[in-house]
């Protein structure tokens, strides 16, 4: 059989994001396939160097536009941790509320697409509508539908009032009766599962051998999960379920996802019951002190570590950022080989990419 | 005076006028469904027209490399296999060319496109045209031998191979979906097959392939294969309201054309529900399913209505 | 006489039926998300006529995202070279209008009017769907006159 | 549930492992940080694995101390309940790193960008297209080039 070597360009229908891939296929097998990034590469790390601590925040946030919460929130757990100051205890809770539903509108988001490309646009657009609804929450909270702008250094930005906080509880709930529908559907739709199940399943040795991270190693087994093995403060106090999946195929990762929202949403809940009342943000001097500092948390797609060293000036003097994609990334060659060419799309979908993420 | 009158009918009614607004409707209709499945409002009456002119108004590249004039002609001939294929279908009773026989011309004529569909992904020489094509190959082996099978139900039940035969024996015995349900199903699906609609749009799956054959198409041709994709539907539409529900022919011309265009909605309600609920399946998976189920399950109605008929 | 009326139809048509195709030259894909929920339920661009296209060749509005970075740049010009004319270019976000936040960085061109010819701006980090859709009526309008 | 690992015996297990005493560096909060010899790198972090069980490696970050200058600094951030952190440091004319790509896969795409940005040159691993800059980016690592940045 000859091999013939398809381009997944840097436009393709399959990528929100501009990706170029060469997958070399013999017949409908896959053999294998290597990835160029740097199409989304904008030089963030050096950009940050450029700029002062409170611009830094409003930089950090368009590392990634799904994902610009849980960016801001570690910058400015790290710099309050160099400055050595406590953040009230109701930012802390406001900071994990947002957190959450970003992962419930980030998993959501991913859900649509992979209906989309296995071909339930009905799917997608349900999905997609019920989305809007954790939308209308942020937005009618911060003011942005997708950038929030809640974070800057010492807290958050804005307090909720009560109609804020009813109006979040009522979208809560609607939100967690229609995502039991989307549920149900990944779980007894037999088209989806005939498309997903068994395909490019990930064994525990090699998401330990490729360090990955964030549902797709929760997928395969592994139970790693930053909010509660390194939890920064209100995680602390709130008790969830880590869900992990034995079998680590396509449709575990599926699974993974819808589950995962449920118990955000369950975990949104807790949140608003156990907010406790006072100040929403402390004076942050504008020097940091010298000094080096990683921290860590759990965004949509896995860990994200920030490395950040300060020189006693108003400017950081290194910034490092890691995001999960790039390691879930390091992983897809791997997956992409020995599966059917039409796989590709529920392979490449099911890692949920986020290349502005991996590029920075 | 012949000759008007066959022009007539070759330009008018059965012809080609008719069946392209056949067409822009039905496509109209079809999204308008599938939009309100999904909860949105879907597109303007004139849409299908609108695209339709916009095409023709757009430039005309062409790939270097490709073979220009066979792309120019790829479309024009599957569009006038469709419109002959449209003149043997009798629209409520009425049908001015009908011979014996006419049911295994159509289905010949009705799988011209799909084979123009190939040679049009060889002839533009991209990488997705190329596996756009050969998937078109793989899936028309896969619905048609079913499709074939289950086409001629009807005609064992009305003895004759002439559709407009069979649609007036409905008459008496009754229309044939009470007697052949697993038929009309098998034939459904055949007819999403050769679509290439949304469970079975494998060859032009977005996702996988850009747009299949058609990726390197644009300007006019793109619309003529539009044009041919609709006009299609429409034949098939047409085809399966006679050998399924023949009511449309009991009394005189004015109900029968209410009935008929009756049993052509709900056809096109079927279509359109099953592509906003199914899945794409892989290539590979069609093949099996349309061998191991669909081509058995065939063979059993055939045999069933066989049996019964005796 | 005749070529007006053509003309007209002709305009009339391409005004109902814009084929819409975007591409991310590198931003942080806050307006792509911003621009796949026009197709969903709630703002539903259908109505206008408005479909996503995957391929190039079928599209006639290309919708860019993102600042220009170096690398995304000839894959940029390749998708609009292979756009039949007429087609427009509509430059979606800050960062596709002028580089926004990233101007500055050495791997950042700035605004995709740099390499294209652009018809709409719509500015907004990131853009709401009310912006766009507003984008794309005044494209339309710009279109019936004959621009 | 992840074990925790006591942090002392893990400098005890290393140092009687690669011989010389590597002091541990306190300035980092939320990790532990250990400097040690940049030839000793692949065994301490055979040790960290098969005796401690630590594998995740969440990212090498490289960059330039003003207090010492005329070196780039590695920094291998592991994790295992807590961060554990292994630095090297390298002279700037010619950084050379043996790489750890046949111990841990991951770090494949750490090490290519740390090539990319920093100019170190990891041996040991076979030569690889550039992975975040532009192909035609002949302008040099950018963290590196002093002189561009400060006109």
């Amino acid at each position: 059989m000859n091999k013939i070597t398809i381009p997944i360009g840097p436009h393709h229908p399959l990528l929100k994001e501009p990706l170029s891939m060469k997958i070399d296929i013999a017949g409908e097998r896959v053999l294998g396939a290597s990835l160029r990034l740097g199409y989304v590469h904008r030089g963030i790390e050096k950009l940050a160097l450029e700029r002062t601590y409170v611009q830094d925040v409003h930089l950090i946030e368009r590392i990634c536009g799904i994902c610009s919460h849980v960016h801001t929130t570690t910058f400015c757990l790290a710099v309050e941790a160099l400055l050595g100051i406590e953040v009230p205890p109701r930012a802390q809770y406001i900071r994990a509320l947002m957190c959450e539903l970003e992962r419930v509108h980030s998993h959501l988001l991913w859900l649509g697409i992979l209906a989309k490309h296995v071909g339930l646009e009905t799917v997608f657009m349900h999905t997609w509508h019920d989305r809007e609804l954790a939308l209308d929450i942020m937005e009618g909270v911060s003011g942005g539908r997708v950038s929030h702008a809640a974070n800057q250094i010492g807290g958050v930005r804005f307090d909720l009032s009560e109609e804020q906080e009813a109006m979040i509880r009522e979208n809560v709930e609607k939100l967690k009766t229609q995502v039991g529908g989307v549920l149900d559907v990944i779980e007894n739709e037999p088209a989806l599962r005939a498309r997903t199940q068994g395909v490019a399943p990930v064994s525990v040795e090699l998401i330990k051998d490729y360090c990955v991270v964030g549902p797709v190693a929760r997928a395969s087994g592994v139970d790693i999960d930053l909010r509660r093995d390194d939890p920064w403060p209100p995680y602390d106090q709130l008790d969830f379920k880590v869900i992990t999946l034995p079998d680590g195929d396509a449709w575990a990762r599926t699974l993974i996802r819808a589950l995962e929202t449920r118990e955000s949403l369950r975990l949104c809940e807790t949140i608003m019951h156990k907010m406790p009342d006072g100040p929403v943000t402390v004076r942050a001097p504008r020097k940091v002190p010298e000094g080096e500092v990683v921290t860590r948390s759990e965004a949509p797609r896995g860990e994200v570590v920030y490395y950040l060293r300060s020189n006693g000036s108003d400017k950081p003097a290194r910034l490092k950022v890691r995001t999960p994609t790039l390691a879930v990334l390091s992983l897809l060659p791997e997956q992409l080989s020995a599966i059917h060419v039409a796989d590709i799309p529920v392979v490449l979908a099911g890692i949920d990419l986020c290349i502005a993420c991996a590029d920075r | 005076m012949q000759f008007i009158k066959g022009l007539f009918f070759l330009l008018i009614f059965p012809g080609l006028s008719f069946q392209v607004v056949c067409g822009l409707a039905f496509e109209w209709i079809d999204r308008k469904l599938l939009a309100r499945f999904q909860r949105r409002v879907g597109p303007p009456w004139y849409q299908p027209l609108a695209d339709l002119i916009k095409l023709f108004s757009k430039e005309d590249i062409m790939p270097e490399g490709a073979y220009d004039l066979v792309e120019t002609l790829l479309p024009l001939i599957s569009l006038s296999a469709v419109l002959t294929a449209g003149l043997y279908i009798p629209i409520a009773g009425f049908t001015p060319f009908s011979f014996e026989g006419d049911l295994i011309v159509i289905q010949f004529l009705m799988s011209v496109p799909t084979l123009a569909y190939y040679l049009a992904g060889i002839a533009s020489v991209g990488i997705y045209s190329l596996l756009g094509g050969g998937r078109s190959l793989l899936q028309f082996f896969s619905y048609e031998v079913p499709l074939l099978i289950t086409i001629s139900g009807p005609a064992v039940m009305a003895g004759s191979w002439s559709i407009a035969e069979i649609s007036r024996s409905q008459l008496d015995q009754g229309p044939f979906i009470v007697f052949q349900p697993l038929g009309f199903i098998l034939a459904v699906v055949g007819l999403i097959g050769k679509l290439k609609r949304d469970p079975l749009d494998i060859p032009s799956a977005s996702s996988e392939v850009v747009g299949g054959s058609l990726t390197e198409f644009t300007g006019a041709k793109l619309g003529f294969w539009h044009l041919v994709m609709n006009i299609q539907a429409v034949v098939g539409i047409f085809l399966l309201a006679n050998l399924y529900l023949g009511w449309s022919n009991i009394t005189s011309p004015l109900p029968a054309i209410g009935i008929f265009v009756l049993e052509c909605l709900a056809v096109v309600v079927v279509l359109s529900a099953t592509s906003a609920v199914f899945a794409r399946l892989r290539i590979d998976q069609l093949a099996g399913i349309g061998w191991k189920i669909l081509v058995p399950l065939s063979l059993l109605q055939l045999g069933f209505v066989i049996l019964m008929g005796v | 006489m005749i070529r007006k009326l053509i003309e007209k139809t002709y305009r009339w048509a391409q005004k109902n039926s814009l084929w819409v195709i975007h591409y991310n030259t590198g931003g942080c894909n806050g307006c792509d998300i911003e621009i796949l929920d026009l197709l969903t339920p709630r703002y539903d661009i259908e109505r206008l006529g408005i479909i996503a296209e995957s391929s190039p060749r079928h599209a006639d509005v290309l919708l860019c995202t993102g600042p220009v970075t170096l690398q995304a740049k000839d894959g940029l010009w390749q998708i609009y070279a292979q756009m039949p004319s007429p087609k427009w270019v509509v430059a979606v976000g800050s960062c596709s209008t002028t580089g926004a936040v990233f101007s500055g960085s050495d791997t950042v061109l700035g605004g995709v009017d740099h390499i294209l010819p652009v018809d709409i701006y719509i500015p907004g980090c990131p853009v709401r769907p009310e912006g766009i859709i507003e984008g794309l009526v005044q494209l339309r309008e710009r279109i019936a006159r004959g621009e | 549930m992840v074990n925790e690992i006591n942090f002392d015996t893990v400098i005890a297990a290393i140092e009687d492992e690669i011989g010389c005493d590597c002091e541990p560096y306190g300035g980092m909060i939320n990790e532990e940080a250990l400097r040690i010899p940049v030839d000793h790198l692949q065994s301490v972090i055979r040790v960290l694995r098969d005796q401690f069980g630590c594998y995740h490696l969440s990212t090498i970050t490289a960059q330039e101390r003003e207090n010492q200058p005329g070196e780039v600094e590695l920094i291998y951030h592991f994790w295992q309940g807590k961060g554990i952190s292994l630095m090297i440091s390298v002279p700037l004319e010619s950084p050379q790193v043996e790489s750890i790509l046949s111990l841990i896969s991951g770090a494949d795409f750490y090490e290519r960008e740390v090539a990319e940005l920093y100019g170190v040159t990891f041996t040991g691993r076979e030569e690889t297209p550039p992975l975040l800059l532009p192909d035609n980016w002949d302008l040099g690592p950018p963290f590196i080039r002093r002189e561009e940045t400060d006109e």
